[in-house]
Parts: C-alpha cells; structure tokens; sequence
C-alpha cells in the first residue's frame, strides 16, 4: 500500500487530487452509455424471472447472480473502483465480504429455529 | 498481491526513506474521497447485516408478502434520473462546464428529493390499506430498510446542499470538483443500495 | 533537517495540511471546547472516558458490598443490584475502554506518532468527541427516568430488556439504546478519521511496516471498530422498534405474567448473533490498543527492539480477522443451532495462537534486554500476567463442552475481568506514567506510581483468581444474592471469600485516588521531564517543543528513516536511534535530555 | 530483584491457591465425567505454560535487569524460535480441543431410549411436563397459554392427553434412567442449570431447546436459573429429586394431574361473589396485569404469597416484625413492594401503577377471597 509506484493506473482513469490540473482523465460518454445499456438488460432479466415465476434455488441463484453483477458494474466503473490500486480494493471489498459468513450462517439457523416451531409447536410454514 | 508484499518487509533493514515512502498518502486518490469509500463500506456491511436477518426472518413462517406499491417503481425511476443528474454534472466539473454542473446537480437534488416524497407516499398507502409494522415482519423490515436509506440520502443531500451553495457563492469549479465527485459516487452508492433492497422485497 | 525534495512538489498531497488551511483556534472556546487539535480532543475525550469510568468503579464497589455483605446493605435491592451491574459493564467496556484507547489514546499518539500535523478531517473529529459527550449524557439521563436504568445486563438480551420485570424496561431501555446509537455515530466519525489518517497522512519515508506497534494496534482496532458497530447499530434499531412499534424482529409469542403478548414469530437468538458479532470484535478492540501500547512500553523500557516485530504485526492483522468469526463462543448454552460449536469452538481456539505469539514475543523482548523497572514496566509486566491468566481461562470458555458447565458463572466474571478488566487497564496505566513527560513537561512521582502499581496489581490479582473457583463449583453470575445457606453445592465458606473479594476490591478503588493525586500533584510539582525523558526512538518525542504545540512540528515535517525499534544497536554508541534521524547523523546528538528519568 | 520475587510469589500462590482452596467442582452427579476430564486436562496444560512464562520472566528480571553498563541484544526476530513456539502452542490447541469436540458430539447425540421430560420455565419459577403412558409429548404453543392451560397444550392433540403437569418447581427422575430435557419459556429467556449434571442449555421463548443427561447418584439437587431474566432471576430455583426406587417414583407421578384430568371443568368450590361492579373490575385487572402469575388464589404459595386469606391476616415480615393486612397494607404492597416485604418470599414483585380506583378494585377482589 506504501509503494506508490505499483500503481494499477493502467486504463487513465484516475480521480485526482482536489488541486491537481485533470489531464486527460475524462472517461468516454460511450462507456457510460455501455454500462447503462447492461444495468437495463440485467434488470430486465431479474424481472423475468420475477415475470415467469422460476421457484426454489434457481430463482434465488439467479435474482442474487444478476444483483451481483450489476452491483458489481456499478461499483466498478461509475464508483472508479477498477481504476483503483489494489489493495484498496481489499481494504473496501474484504471486510463486506467477510459478513458472508454471517449471512450463510443466520440462513443456518433460521431454518434450525423454524424446525424446532414445526416439530415441538406444530406451527410453521 | 501488495498486501502480503507490504506485510512481509522486514523494517529494521535500513533504507533511503524517499524509496520507501513518498508520504504522499497511501493511495493518489484525495483523502476525503478515500473517508468516503471506507464509510460506503460501512454502509454496505450495515445493509449486509440488515439484508442476513431479513432472510433468516423470514424462514420463521409467519412471513405475508407485502404489496408492493406502484409508486415505488417511479421512485425507483427517480432515484435513477438523480444518480443520472449528478453524474452529469461530474462529468461537466471533469470537463470544466460550469452551466453542466449547475444543473446536473440541481437536477440531481431535485429528483433525489422527489424521490424522497415519494417514499413517504408509499409509506402513506401501505399505511392506508393498513399494513402497519407491527402487523407483520415484512411490514417491519420495509419500514425500517426504506426508513434507513431514506436517512442515508437525506444526509447525501446536506453535503449536496453545501455543494450548490458554494456553487452559488462562486467558487471555482477546480475547488469543487471533488465535492462533486464525492456526491456522485455517494449517489451511485445509495442507487445499488436501492436496487439491491427493492430487488430483494420485490422477490420476497 | 535539510531541505527536503518534498517541498517542490507543487500539489498539494492530500494528507498534507497546508498552512493556511491549519485550524487555528481563536478564542477559549475554539481552543478548549469546539476545538479542533487533536491533542486537544484526546484530551476532552481521555477526561470524560476516566470520568464516567471511575463512575462505572464506584458502582462496583457498591455491588461487591452487596455480594460481600448480603443483607447488611438493605438500601440495593434487586432492581438496585441489576441497575448495576449493568450500568457498570456497559460503561467500563464501552464508554470507558473503548473511548479511552481510540478517542484519547488514538487522537494524541496518531498524528504524533506519523509525523503529522493532525487529523486528516479535523472538523469531524470534533465531532465525534462531542457525539460521545451526548452519549455519555443521555446515559447518565437514564438513571433519571421513571423506572431507572435498564437492568438488563450490557448485553441487553431482548426479550426480557424491554419487558415488565426487568427494571428499566420503562425508559431506561429506550435512553440506553439511544446513548448507544450516538455512541457509534461518534465512533464511526473518529475511526474513519484514524483510518484514513493512518492511510494518508503519515511522514515521509514513514512506511506502514516502520508504524509503531502502538499505531498498527490502533489502526486494526479502529478498522474492527467501524465494521463491527453497525451490528450493533442495527441490533439497537430493531430493538427500538419492537419496543416502540411493536414489531416482531426478535420477540417471539409470549405470555408476561399471565397476559398474552401482542408479539409472535421473532427469534431471540437473531438479536444475539447480531450483538456477539458486534460484542467479540468489540473485546480486541479495546484488547488491540493495549496489545500495540504494552509493546512500546516493554521495548523502550528493556532498551530492547521488539521480537519478533512482523510476527507482532501479522498476529496483530490475523487477531483481526479471526475475531469476526469466533462471536458465537458466547452463545454456546444458548440453544443454537448445535453444530455451529464445532465451527466456532475450532476458529475460537485458532485465534489463541496469535495471541499467544505476541504473549511469547513479549517476553522475549524481556530476555537478553536491559530491563529498566519504571512504573511503565512495572505496568507493562503485571499486564502479562493478567492477561496471560485471563487468556488462559478464555481457553476454557473456548472450547465448547468445556463451556457448558462453566458459560453464565464467575468463571466468566473471572475471565473477562483478568483479561479486560484487569489488563488493558494496567496498560493504560502505564502508557499514562508513560506518556504524561510528554502531556505536561512534567514527570509523574515515581513513588507514588509504584504504591500505586503493587496495589493495583496484586490486589487485582487476588480479586479475580478466586472468581474463577466459584464459577467452577458452579455459582452463576448476576444473581443479586447467592444465599448460600439454601444451596447445597455452596459451601459455607464461600461467605468469607466474597467478603475477601470486596474488601480487596475496596482496598483497590482506594488506592487509585493514588493515581489521580498524583496526576494532580505532579502537574504543578512533577520533575521537569525535559525533551525525551525514557530515550525513546517514536517520532512523538522528537517534536521542536514538549509539549507539542498546534501543528506538532513547527516548520518543517519529520522525515523517517528507520523503523521505530533501534533500541542497543550495535556499533552505536546511544542505546537508541530516533526514528527522524538521518543516516548520515548517526554518530552525532541524538537529542536525549534526562536519562535519569528512567529509574532502576 | 523485588520484581522477580513477587513473580515467584505470584506463581507459587496461584498453584497453591489451585491445590488447597476449598473451592472446586460440586460432585458430579451425571454422566458427563469426560466434560470433568477434559477441565482437569486443560487446567494441565494451560497451568504448565502458565507457569514456564511466569518463571522464566522471573528469571529475566533478574539475570537482565539494569546494571551499569549493561546493554541489550539486538535481534529483530529470530524465525527458528518463533517457528518451534508456535508449532508448540498449535500442538496444545489440538490436545485441548479434540477430547473438546468429541465431548460436544456426544452431548448432542441423545440416546434413543431417553425419557422426553419437558421443562417450562417462565418468571420466575419451574414447571415440568412427563410423557405420561405413551411416552410422547403432545403438542404445546405459547398462543394457547392461558389460566386453565398454563402449559399451552393442543386439546386436540391425543398424544398430549396422558402428559403430566408438574407444577411446583419440584422434579423427580430415576436413577441411571437417561432423560432428555426439552426446554422452553413463556416469556424471556431461563436457563436450566443443575450444578452437579455439569449440562445445562439456555430456554428460549419461541422455540425449543434441549439436552441429556443420565442421573448417576441418588440425591436431592439445587436446580437454578442460569440465564439473567429480571429482577427474580437469582430466586429462581428449583429441585430435582434423584429416586433409585422405581415404585417411589411412580407413586410421585401419581401425586400430579394428566392434562386430561386438568381440563375437566372443576367443581364450583364456592364460587367467588361477583355481585359488585367493583370486584369484577378487580379480578379482571388480577388476570390482566398478571398478579395470577405469581398469587395463587387457593392458599398454595407460589412466587408470591397467596391471596386466600390474606385481608386482615397477620403477616409476618423479614425483619421480624408483623403487620396486620389492612387496606392501607395491600395498597403499599402494591404501590411499593419492597417496603414491606413478607417472610419467606424474595423481594421481586414489580411496582405496579394503579390509579386510586384500580387499587379499590382489584383490594375489593383480594377481600372477596377468605
Ligand atoms: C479484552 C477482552 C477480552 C479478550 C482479549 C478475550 C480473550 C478471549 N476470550 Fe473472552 N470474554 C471477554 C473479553 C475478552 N476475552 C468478555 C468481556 C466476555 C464476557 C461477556 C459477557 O458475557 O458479559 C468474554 C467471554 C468469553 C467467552 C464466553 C463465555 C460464556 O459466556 O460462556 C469465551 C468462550 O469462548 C471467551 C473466550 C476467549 C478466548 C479463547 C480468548 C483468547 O483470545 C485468549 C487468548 C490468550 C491466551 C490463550 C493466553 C496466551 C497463551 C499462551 C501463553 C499459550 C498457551 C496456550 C495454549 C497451550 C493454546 N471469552
Ligand atoms: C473494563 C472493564 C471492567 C472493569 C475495569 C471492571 C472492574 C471491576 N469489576 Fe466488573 N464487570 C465488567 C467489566 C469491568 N469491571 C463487565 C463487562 C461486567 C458484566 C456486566 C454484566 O453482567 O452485564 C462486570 C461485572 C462485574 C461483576 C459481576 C456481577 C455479577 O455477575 O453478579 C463483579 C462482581 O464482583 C464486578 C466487579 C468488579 C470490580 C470489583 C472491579 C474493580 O474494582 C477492579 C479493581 C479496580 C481496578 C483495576 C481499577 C480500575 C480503575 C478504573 C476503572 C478507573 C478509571 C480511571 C482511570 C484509568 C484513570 N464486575
Ligand atoms: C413476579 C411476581 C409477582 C407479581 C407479578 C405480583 N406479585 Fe404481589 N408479591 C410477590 C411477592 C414475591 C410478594 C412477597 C414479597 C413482598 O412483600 O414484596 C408479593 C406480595 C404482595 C402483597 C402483599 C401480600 C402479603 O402477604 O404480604 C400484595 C397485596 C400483592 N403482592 C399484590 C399484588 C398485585 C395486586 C399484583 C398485580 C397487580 C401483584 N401482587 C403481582 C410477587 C408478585
Ligand atoms: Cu430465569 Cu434467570
Ligand atoms: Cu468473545
């Protein structure tokens, strides 16, 4: 993170400095437009499947892929994240993703709360 | 791979200190906007958070779907049109157009505002047609996630307030570019933050 | 210090402060109450903390009269007793611990110890001082409301927190939650400040791995600090909901003296994985400061380098990360899901060897050094023993069946006080006696300090090792009373050992007025201390004056050259080599004034 | 020198302390030893480090402590020693936490031959629920809890008609029989606790919990709530009556009603007279604000005293004195409980807020009661 030279600077796109003269770093319209045009597509495509009632797993795999990759989009280009320097990168997407583990393991034991209703209550869904 | 590269060097073997570190910061991005990544992913593990026990909850079997109000779809289409604005009026600070950051701010303000209304009104309806908070989970919970990204976009909009006044008070658009970028990225933030959040109470 | 190439660079680099842009405060006001400096706010911030947290020890002075002396002290009833407690471990471990190492300790060491001029958003900063004021006095509000305190025990388990019969459960409740909520505003302004002034605002030729430890242990506990709190944020909002709206997010159907309840299909136990996964990271936040401080105080005052510096930073990174995923050892008699003590009992034991890699690297720092027996080492040793028995019995409570018995008795009370209550306080200790030459230009009265220290010490020792017998026979915690006489499985001397305990821990309280006599004294009539009394190589003591006025370096920002620990290089003659000091100076002054600060 | 010595002082006193205090384990009572074995073998290995690390920073406070001209080594790390620390200490993870976990999988992997006993814990006291003949639980829920079926019990549910309610925070089991505790609350969070079975798990309302044990040694034991739940939290206990003697055993189920036997209407014991507004108002409020939960109404103590005969009785309190229940007493015990307390009972009944006409009602409805 000290070695200002291992800059991942590559594509030019890079904020700067409040006082620092911008040279050259405005991004293309087009790109944008690009990326608009993907964020409608994906969100057309997680209402289908809202549209044509996909159930069980698929539908979950499915609704949480396309919420990934549009996050995904979004964050990387029009937050400049891909511009950025690595470890930055960690700094910002490593500690979120470790509350994976928490997700995955409240989904554990929703269900283990919802058994016990179901078989000592005779309660549920 | 920096990070076990940084990790592994062993600082008692004596170097020029202009090799080692520049002390121009970590990262050529200003401070301010390095404060507001790392606060945005404060954010994203609070709604993170939100998001785990909103669906452990609702594995709890007393979960009734909630209408979803047709008005939030216009909202939705709003908080669009302001992620729009404003990155209109970034992309005219990059370019150094003053006229293209003055309304693609105000635009942005305004429909961010409208979206706003348009969130109390949603709230209005479901409230009529009786679905209060404590009638059912899903009730509680789109409260309180609308409630807490309505909070976090009307804080967005006291720094964008402060923005437009220093637009109106003539600052140089090199003195406010960063304000306008750091209001940008905030916005596209809240946008994800929405879609994701709609996304998961339209699917439940 | 020559000219440096910094100078030209016409940008202006983000960390850097230009000078004009240097809060200046211009009237009393702007210089001690809204003020700016960050040595300023560390002082507002370490004031209140000390404050509110000799409060917190008064209130356990009253419950170990009530433990010590059942029945002789008819004004603590039962409410009394769990207003208590739990007003005493809410503010020792978050108002006070936490506030006092990131608020105080971060704020003055943090720049100075970077070679900057200040906080990177010094605006903010205030901020976040006076949002914790606010919290600390909507705290102290709750004591007031009908009802009281809640009595609910710090970690506020729903659903008895917001139900009749737990007292508190009034307005008291609602305030805590509050207080809390402000809380976590303030912290998060503050942490953010300290990340991204660790990130961006350090001197030249200051590289992360040449930061001090006192520095790394800051920078990760701030990091734990701010992912960890919006758990507890979230906690404390649907806690407020279900109490003021009446939604169900954690409250089940239920029947409260007889009346059916208008709640149903909540789950208690979600309210608890969203507290211990704030509540663990919140034990090394307050764990990692001390771990950096004690550290510094071993290696400055044994003349020796750390050991095992990258092992100490690596164990500090992994502490970090590990202690996201071990919350739930604090739930394992809690009816969860079984199968999750496997996982938890496993990365809870993990996360022992890092820690007891640094314990290691500690003492070893010890060994082959020039040991120096100020109040500092003093301190810095009594915190090893603490912590190491108090780590110990972690190791109990770690590894699951071994839990069942001994979770929710003194064997807890024992542990976490050895650990938290005991350790990072001695620590604290000592980086005061430390630090305060540096505070005030005065020394601390070395005798008073040693007084202080061996009764701190041994007697907090012979508080807390008993605890853990009691739990072991099996005497549960937060009970108001044990009357021994109706159980069993008590034996009768149990009496006489709590009523050693209180008068120990009387004796204790009595002998921190020790302390703050002597802070009081030794400000007007301490020895001067003179420029860098303990020879130490830290950038914070080679400021232009002591103590460090506003911008902290006069003209011109330090350079670093060297890492922060050449203590006894060979070849040199001092016994240490100030980190600003160029190369080609080595042979020269090394600017140490009094050396006979330090004692035998 | 001194520094060094209090070390060793410390040391010594802390392993003498472990070996001579009085304090240690209550008897085990259960099957669970290996949890015992694995305390005693942690204590082993941890005690061992504590002790090395004590002596040895003893040891260099003296041999490395300041004298003229005396200089320290200078060694960043030395990786082979770090190497061998913790490959050792990860050793001694593995040694503690194997007999750990193995232990764990056998406190969750009941036998099948276990007896279900159904433990209910609400504020702040104990109920059990025995299987009767069939051998099964019928099924409970907290919405159907109400005065007449305070377990909250499925009428509808057969195999719930032969379970015997035990009320009275007394429990019998036998001896060498394995049982199966099934937990559960009413209102917060309990904690079944017998000191000498060594398991114990926390009563969640909302959901149910639950673990096993085999009684080993006949003998009466302190059952205690291990989980804070309001003010009565530390009052909160119970018996648990270990019988060797089967016959002994049954004839304490028989002392207890079946559900079945509990639902039948019972016989009007001179019905309560209803004839003034005022003593309705009372009753309803008695119901309502939960004074029933802890104020038996047929002379049997519970949590509180019993209101049969309470009006114009003489009361005896924990300081020794005695006061005549009048009105003017009732209404302090209400608005004020803890100034008054009565012998025999905790001090944990919560101050209620009645208005005057409250307190008419629900003191007309307590004099109704002789
Ligand atoms: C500063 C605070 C702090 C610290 C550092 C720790 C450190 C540890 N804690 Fe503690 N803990 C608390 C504060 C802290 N704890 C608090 C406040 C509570 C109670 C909360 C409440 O309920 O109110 C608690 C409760 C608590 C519990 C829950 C008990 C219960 O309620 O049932 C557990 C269970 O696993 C636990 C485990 C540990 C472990 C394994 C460590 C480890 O990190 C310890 C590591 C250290 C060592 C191991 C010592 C050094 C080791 C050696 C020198 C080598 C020898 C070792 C081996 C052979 C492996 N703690
Ligand atoms: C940092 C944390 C901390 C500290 C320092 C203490 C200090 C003390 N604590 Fe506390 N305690 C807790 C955290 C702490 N405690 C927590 C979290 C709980 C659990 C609450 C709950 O169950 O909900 C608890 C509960 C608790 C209980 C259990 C109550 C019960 O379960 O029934 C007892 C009983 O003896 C007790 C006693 C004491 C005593 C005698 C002291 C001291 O007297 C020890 C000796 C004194 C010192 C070591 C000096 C410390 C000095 C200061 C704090 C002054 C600050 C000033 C400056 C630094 C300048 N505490
Ligand atoms: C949680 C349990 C609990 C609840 C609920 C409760 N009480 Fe009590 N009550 C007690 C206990 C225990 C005592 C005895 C100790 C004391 O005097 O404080 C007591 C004592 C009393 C007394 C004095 C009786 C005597 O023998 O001296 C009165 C009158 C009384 N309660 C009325 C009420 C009324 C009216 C309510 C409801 C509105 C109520 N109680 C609810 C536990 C309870
Ligand atoms: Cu029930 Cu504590
Ligand atoms: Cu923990």
């Amino acid at each position: 993170m000290n070695d200002s030279r291992a800059l991942s600077n590559s594509s030019g796109g890079q904020t700067q400095a409040p006082t620092a003269n911008a040279t050259g770093q405005q991004h293309p319209i087009g790109l944008y437009l690009k990326i608009w045009g993907w964020l409608f597509v994906l969100s057309v495509l997680s209402y289908m499947v809202e549209l044509f009632d996909v159930q069980g797993t698929a539908r979950w795999t499915l609704v949480i892929g396309f919420m990934l990759l549009k996050a995904g989009l979004i964050v990387s280009v029009f937050m400049h994240v891909v511009w950025e320097r690595l470890s930055l990168v960690y700094a910002i997407l490593v500690p979120p993703s470790v509350i994976l583990v928490f997700v995955f393991l409240m989904v554990l034991e929703g269900e283990y709360v919802a058994w016990t209703r179901i078989v000592f209550f005779g309660e549920g869904s | 791979m920096g990070i076990f590269r940084l990790l592994s060097e062993k600082p008692w073997t004596v170097q020029a200190s202009e090799d080692a570190y520049d002390g121009k910061g970590a990262t050529t991005i200003p401070s301010a906007m390095v404060g507001l990544r790392i606060f945005l992913a404060i954010v994203t593990v609070m709604f993170l958070l939100l998001t785990s026990v909103y669906i452990m909850r609702m594995g709890l079997g007393d979960w009734r779907r909630l209408p979803v109000p047709t008005v939030l779809w216009l909202n939705t289409a709003l908080l669009v049109l302001s992620s729009a604005g404003l990155q209109w009026a970034r992309i005219g600070a990059e370019r150094g157009r003053v006229d293209e950051v003055r309304y693609g701010l105000l635009a942005g303000g305004a429909f961010a505002f409208a979206f706003l209304v348009g969130q109390l009104l949603a709230w209005r309806q479901l409230g009529e047609l009786g679905y209060f908070a404590a009638t059912n989970p899903a009730n509680a919970f789109f409260y309180l996630i609308t409630a807490l990204h309505a909070l976090h976009l009307a804080g967005g909009l006291v720094a964008w307030g402060r923005t437009v006044i220093r637009l109106r008070a003539g600052l140089k658009l090199d003195q406010l570019r960063e304000s306008v970028d750091l209001c940008t990225v905030y916005w596209h933030f809240l946008l994800v933050v929405w879609i994701a959040l709609f996304g998961l109470l339209l699917v439940t | 210090m020559a000219h440096s190439p910094y100078d030209e660079i016409e940008t202006v680099p983000p960390a850097e402060v230009a000078e004009e842009e240097l809060y200046h405060p211009h009237s009393f006001i702007t210089r001690w109450v809204f003020c700016q400096d960050a040595k300023v706010i560390a002082i507002q911030y370490a004031i209140t903390a000390m404050a509110i947290g000799l409060f917190a020890l008064v209130l356990s002075w009253l419950m170990r009269l009530q433990l010590g002396f059942p029945e002789q002290f008819a004004f603590i009833d039962p409410p009394d007793y769990l207003q208590l407690i739990t007003m005493h471990g809410m503010i020792m471990v978050i108002y006070f611990l936490t506030a006092l190492l990131l608020g105080g300790f971060g704020n003055y060491l943090i720049p100075l110890m970077l070679g900057a001029r200040d906080m990177v958003f010094p605006y903010i900063n205030m901020l976040s001082f006076w949002f914790f004021f606010l919290a600390v006095l909507v705290l102290m509000a709750s004591m007031f409301v009908p009802g009281g305190a809640t009595g609910a025990g710090w970690t506020l388990y729903p659903p008895q927190s917001i139900l009749a019969g737990t007292p508190g459960s009034e307005g008291g409740i609602i305030l805590m939650l509050v207080s809390l909520i402000l809380f976590i505003a303030g912290i998060t302004m503050g942490g953010l400040n300290y990340v991204v002034t660790v990130l961006q605002g350090r001197a030249r030729g200051m590289t992360l791995m040449r930061m001090p430890l006192t520095i790394w242990g800051i920078f990760v506990a701030s990091i734990l600090a701010l992912f960890a709190f919006p758990a507890l944020f979230v906690a404390g909002v649907m806690l407020l909901f279900d109490m003021l709206l009446g939604t169900s997010f954690f409250m089940p159907s239920l029947v409260s003296f007889g009346q059916q309840m208008d709640y149903d299909g909540g789950s208690p136990l979600l309210f608890q994985h969203l507290f211990w996964f704030f509540g663990h990271p919140e034990v090394y936040i307050v764990a990692l400061p001390a771990f950096g401080i004690v550290s510094e105080l071993i290696s400055v005052h044994a003349r020796k380098n750390i050991f095992g510096f990258r092992m100490m930073v690596w164990a500090i990174v992994a502490i970090g990360v590990l202690s996201f995923v071990v919350w739930a050892h604090h739930m394992y008699v809690s009816g969860m899901n079984p199968v999750f003590g496997y996982f938890f009992a496993t990365t809870t034991l993990i996360i022992a060897i890092p820690t007891a890699i640094k314990v290691y690297n500690w003492v070893l720092t010890l060994w082959r050094g020039d040991i120096h027996f100020t109040v500092p080492m003093l301190f810095a040793i009594g915190f090893i023993v603490t912590f190491l028995n108090g780590g110990i019995s972690g190791l109990f409570l770690g590894n699951v069946a071994v839990a069942v018995p001994l979770s929710d008795t003194m064997f807890v009370v024992a542990h976490f006080h050895m650990v938290m209550g005991l350790a990072p306080v001695l620590v604290i200790f000592g980086a005061i006696y430390h630090w305060y030459p540096l505070i005030t230009g005065r020394m601390l009265d070395d005798t008073i300090g040693k007084t202080h220290f061996w009764i701190t010490f041994l007697g907090g020792y012979a508080i807390f090792l008993p605890l853990h017998y009691l739990g072991l026979m099996g005497v549960p915690r937060r009970y108001f009373e044990l009357q021994v006489a109706q159980m069993e499985f008590i034996p009768q001397s149990v009496e006489t050992l709590n009523a050693f305990v209180t008068v120990t821990a009387l004796v204790v309280g009595a002998a921190q007025f020790l302390f703050f006599f002597n802070l009081a004294w030794s400000y007007f009539k301490g020895k001067p201390a003179g420029q860098n009394p303990w020879g130490a190589t830290t950038l914070e003591w080679q400021t232009p004056e002591v103590p460090p006025s506003h911008g902290n370096w006069g003209s011109e920002r330090p350079v670093v050259y060297r890492w922060a620990y050449d203590y006894s290089v060979p070849g040199v003659e001092q016994d240490f080599i100030p980190q600003n000091l160029p190369p080609d100076r080595l042979a020269g002054d090394m600017g140490r004034d009094s050396p006979e600060g330090r004692g035998a | 020198m001194h520094v060094a010595i209090i070390l060793l002082i410390v040391t010594i006193g802390t392993v003498l302390f472990h070996v001579l205090s009085p304090w240690w384990m209550a008897p085990i009572a259960s099957n669970w030893h290996f949890i015992d074995t694995t305390i005693i073998l942690t204590f082993w290995i941890t005690g061992l480090v504590f002790i090395a690390i004590l002596l040895f920073m003893a040891y260099c406070a003296v041999r490395y402590r300041h004298r003229e001209g005396r200089r320290a080594a200078y060694e960043p790390e030395n990786k082979k020693l770090e190497i061998w620390l913790t490959a050792g200490t990860s050793l001694g993870v593995v040694a503690l936490l194997t007999p750990g976990l193995f232990a764990w999988s056998q406190f969750n992997t009941p036998p099948d031959d276990a007896l279900e006993v159904e433990v209910l814990g609400e504020q702040w006291s104990w109920s059990f629920r025995h299987p009767g003949e069939d051998g099964a639980l019928g099924m409970a829920s907290t919405h159907r809890i109400n005065s007449g079926n305070p377990f909250g019990l499925d009428p509808d549910d057969s195999a719930g008609q032969d379970d015997i309610l035990i009320h009275g925070n007394e429990l019998y089991v036998l001896a060498d029989q394995p049982v199966k505790f099934l937990l559960r609350s009413k209102d917060v969070i309990h904690n079944f606790k017998v000191p000498q079975f060594r398991a114990k798990l926390d009563m969640v309302p909302g959901m149910v919990t639950s673990f096993w044990v085999v009684p080993t040694r006949v003998g009466e034991y302190d059952i205690l709530c291990a989980e804070l739940c309001g003010v009565g939290h530390y009052a909160m206990r119970g018996r648990i009556v270990v019988v060797e003697d089967e016959d002994e055993y049954i004839a304490w189920l028989q002392t207890h009603q079946t559900f079945a036997d509990s639902m039948e209407p019972a016989e009007p014991t001179e019905p309560v007279e209803l004839e003034d507004q005022l003593v309705a108002e009372g009753q309803r409020l008695a119901e309502e604000r939960g004074c029933l939960a802890c104020h038996s109404l047929d002379g049997r103590a519970g949590v509180g005293p019993t209101w049969k005969g309470l009006f114009e009785s003489t009361v005896a309190l924990v300081d020794g004195s005695t006061v005549v229940a009048d009105e003017d007493y009732l209404k302090e015990s209400i608005l004020e409980p803890s100034a008054k307390v009565t012998e025999g009972f905790q001090p944990i009944m919560p101050a209620f807020d009645f208005s005057d006409e409250q307190l008419d009602a629900v003191i007309a409805y307590i004099k109704t009661l002789e």
